[in-house]
């Protein structure tokens, strides 16, 4: 299984990662997921999350996930990318790429790609309220 | 580092480092010392972190620990809140 | 809800249909299905496939699809796109776009539109198969 | 159409219009007649069709038909194939 793993500051540029892909022509089914910093948490507004990785153990865990999702599922791709620093509202802060032959298995495991990472790969993020006006 | 004792250094992330003041330090455990044991010396320095040991999670490198875990000189442990990635 | 769906025989421009999403503010998730042309069928080698619609009701079918979709889960909008005449191995003969405030609800509301398409949607396709060379 | 029958469209798809060997034609029903009583007619007509009765699909106009339900007057019927898009 190929596989990417990418922590970056700059903003995830989801058309060049679309155009970028390679599928072979035995694999079928390519699930993308963005996941977007919303506006509100908590009914509380949201200017921008910040993001905290540490580094070198999120790439290892990252890779960990990746290869007992391969182990899971017939893959033949996982890409990820992952925003550090500030993130704000309505950017994307995590893409995921899963290309298989068929899209159960695709679904299946960027589903559970994304849940394992929110259990094991270091990064935290802070939330950076909307200021709130004086009265 | 003396014959009793072996020197670990600690990193604190995410909150964990503003509730210690400090990104980590070196602490001492004696020769066949665990994770348990070099969390008790991080609890003993930096009681505001205390009560986080429940949910902390512990690495030893790039690897999460478990707290039987017995150190080894020159690791590098690192010691962080539950991850939010995504 | 927000839906629109596409017949067409062009092909699928995901980057452009990437380039194009628009994500509100409180909508997390967005997930795309991209299905793919494979080159073999039943280990047999293949050209393409030919796609046919009956498109009135395809489209049709697909609405009744997007709004089952929306009473189940919480989504945003829901993007079909679906190629009909000759398709490639390689190229793209469907895709799917589902925006939701949460990655579960727009993953399972993604696999259940693809499943639903299949059984209900009438759209068929025909293999062009690879000429077998005359010894 | 007279008054003791009603005419019905019928359009095939995919590999139903090859069986039949034709895109479609009108079948003749009595006031009153089902999808039921439709393929009947069409069966007597295309007998290489008969034989996919079990796995066929009946639209009238763009919505799914079932056998029971009683055909109106310039109804227009399809008649496909189990469907395989995506």
């Amino acid at each position: 299984m190929k596989r990417s793993i990418l922590l970056t500051a700059d903003p995830i540029d989801e058309p060049a990662l679309t155009a970028g892909r390679s599928v072979s022509a035995t694999a079928g089914a390519v699930v993308c997921f963005t996941g977007c910093v919303r506006n509100r948490e908590a009914e509380r507004p949201l200017v921008a999350l910040e993001y905290e990785a540490f580094p070198a153990m999120a790439i290892r865990q990252f890779e960990r996930l990746l290869v007992q999702a391969e182990e899971r599922w017939p893959l033949e791709s996982v890409d990820v990318v992952h925003r550090t620093g500030l993130v704000r509202a309505g950017e994307a802060s995590v893409w995921i790429r899963v290309v298989s032959s068929h899209r159960a298995e695709a679904l299946a495991a960027c589903g559970w790609i994304l849940d394992e990472m929110k259990r094991v790969v270091p990064i935290w993020k802070r939330p950076i309220w909307e200021p709130v006006a004086n009265p | 580092m003396n014959r009793e004792s072996m020197t670990i250094t600690v990193q604190f992330w995410s909150y964990f480092r503003e509730l210690a003041g400090i990104h980590g330090g070196d602490f001492e455990v004696v020769p066949g010392g665990t994770v348990s044991d070099l969390l008790d010396a991080v609890s003993l320095r930096h009681p505001d972190l205390a009560p986080m040991r429940p949910c902390a999670l512990v690495a030893v490198g790039v690897e999460y620990a478990f707290p039987e875990q017995v150190l080894q000189p020159g690791d590098e442990v690192s010691l962080f809140p539950p991850v939010q990635g995504g």
